[in-house]
């Protein structure tokens, strides 16, 4: 896993983490679409974004 | 009857035109619940210990307070303090009040994992404390009610692991309204009602019935789609959303001023 | 029967075992009004606030807090969030709670000119936000009693000016002991009781009838004095001044633990 | 009046003002004993200090 890069828990393809990326930050894989989730910054962790979530204030 | 009063907490609210006006109904007989809202109180003492008031926008664009475990305090402290202050005048006016400032009066669900952007990227967002509300203490309301109190409600609400939430004051208006069946839910705040020109103040929506409100949404923008939801989830009888800024701001309404909600569509009648 | 329970603000105090012992006797019928103390937490949130909290010592050497109107306003918001805390805390044991931030629930008299020394010399202070209480809404104490609710009242009272005051929490809960004409009123803080030697924390004085008050004033030293005086304004059955860091603190003192003042001067008999 | 002093309201006695003066401060005139009360500091004004008075804290 390069430094700026997470291997997809779906379906294992590169995904690209930005260099400033932020805490909760959301990656969308590009090869299956699936959407992860940095659920920490130090490591670097990730998991699979929640299926339901709320927007924002609605 | 029983009347449900939501008064904003934006800066742009008169609050004194309202509370001697509500006082002045209370001391005629009429029985009133009173939601307070509590942004510029929050925002103010955030700014007094210098603490940032951070936003988030949500996908559609919409911005709101970002209350994390810091600010959460700050919020209820702040809406304790408007709480505080509306006793302290009404009960200037010779009302009795019972000022209830929670969190345990509203019971609500808090929003674990929230969608929004940040510097214009998608983030979840899983420490905010903001909550759905899921219920009010009508037994207290309405003991409170039958014993000649003025109930004062704080918008801070408690949620399933005890922590405190911020909640919407329009939702809670609109939940207390519905838990008593209350006879008329009126939301009070620095526009006029639901406008059919945002820019132009005169263009007033003046009634229409509860069940065509699908087709009214779309002239809603910001806080005032927040208030139609509130018609919208209280159901009862009449809904009026009206300007602070008169003299007598709750006369004004009933009289007519604002927008009118009737469930059953009856036409605008002389309320007072 | 009816039992009011004061506790402490200051820091040395277990919030929650009083709070835990305090739920299971609710729930197991008692009815309880409880009302709280708010100095750890006012000095804190000035802290936050870069206030500084100044004192002002009396011509006998008592120091306390100078409430001037900045740090009435922050009382004010300290006090109603351990009231907040105290109620999420309580219902989480399936307490029916209602907490009241007042400041309309107590009313007292402003001390216009106070004499007191400062920088050694004597001073005449007329800014000070402190009050002598001159009542108490036992209406709404007894209707929330009544209607199965704990009453949990913040130590903040309400002026004949309409504004907020600093008011004494042991006081308040004198005369709410008195006005509800309470069986008991117990005050638990960081220490055991009336010392005989307030070096000697085993030097508890037990038991004394409450006509006999004036012989152990002298014994009191600080805040004890206060007490002391709640004891003799609240002149009811039975006052007990006890411990808060014991595991069941109130289980303990009704016990037999701390200083029992009896009014009628039975001894100590097990109450539970 | 000689700017650390002043006159007592009660009998004209020279009453003396300490350079650090406190609002609020209480001067004792040293011959008929009034108590005087410094109820501004710019300009230095004083009032006959109330009767009673409670203690601090009491």
């Amino acid at each position: 896993m390069s430094n700026n890069n997470v291997e997809c828990l779906e379906c294992g393809a590169d995904v690209r983490v930005p260099g400033n990326v932020m805490q909760g930050e959301i990656l969308k894989c590009g090869d299956c679409g699936i959407e992860l989730e940095v659920t920490e910054l130090n490591p670097l962790t990730i998991d699979l974004a929640p299926m339901e979530m709320e927007d924002w204030g609605e | 009857m029983t009347y449900v009063l939501k008064i904003g907490g934006g800066a742009g609210v008169d609050q004194h035109a309202v509370t001697r006006n509500l006082a002045e109904r209370i001391q005629a007989g009429e029985r009133w619940v009173l939601i307070h809202g509590t942004s510029a109180a929050a925002d103010e003492l955030a700014a007094r210990m210098g603490v940032a008031v951070r936003t988030i926008t949500s996908p559609g664009g919409h911005v709101s307070r970002y209350t994390d475990a810091q600010m959460i305090g700050i919020y209820g402290m702040a809406a304790a303090s408007v709480n505080q202050q509306l006793c302290s005048e009404l009960s200037g006016y010779g009302v009795r009040v019972a000022g209830l400032t929670g969190p345990t009066v509203i019971t609500a669900q808090r929003k674990q994992a929230i969608r929004a952007i940040q510097n214009g990227r998608p983030v979840v967002i899983r420490d905010d404390f903001s909550g759905r509300i899921t219920g009010i203490d009508r037994d207290l309301l309405e003991t409170l009610l039958d014993a000649g109190y003025t109930p004062i409600i704080a918008p801070l609400a408690i949620g399933e692991a005890g922590e405190s939430l911020n909640v919407d004051g329009d939702l809670i208006a609109a939940t207390a309204a519905h838990a008593l069946n209350a006879d008329l839910l009126m939301i009070l705040s620095n526009v006029p009602g639901l406008l059919r020109d945002v820019n132009d103040p005169t263009s007033v929506i003046e009634h229409f019935a509860l069940h065509e409100i699908e087709r009214y949404e779309n002239f809603a923008a910001g806080r005032m789609k927040k208030k139609l939801l509130a018609a919208r989830e209280a159901n009862i009888e009449q809904v009026i959303l009206a300007d602070s800024r008169l003299a007598n701001p709750i006369d004004a309404a009933l009289a007519g001023a604002g927008t009118h909600i009737w469930r059953e569509g009856q036409h605008v009648g002389h309320h007072a």
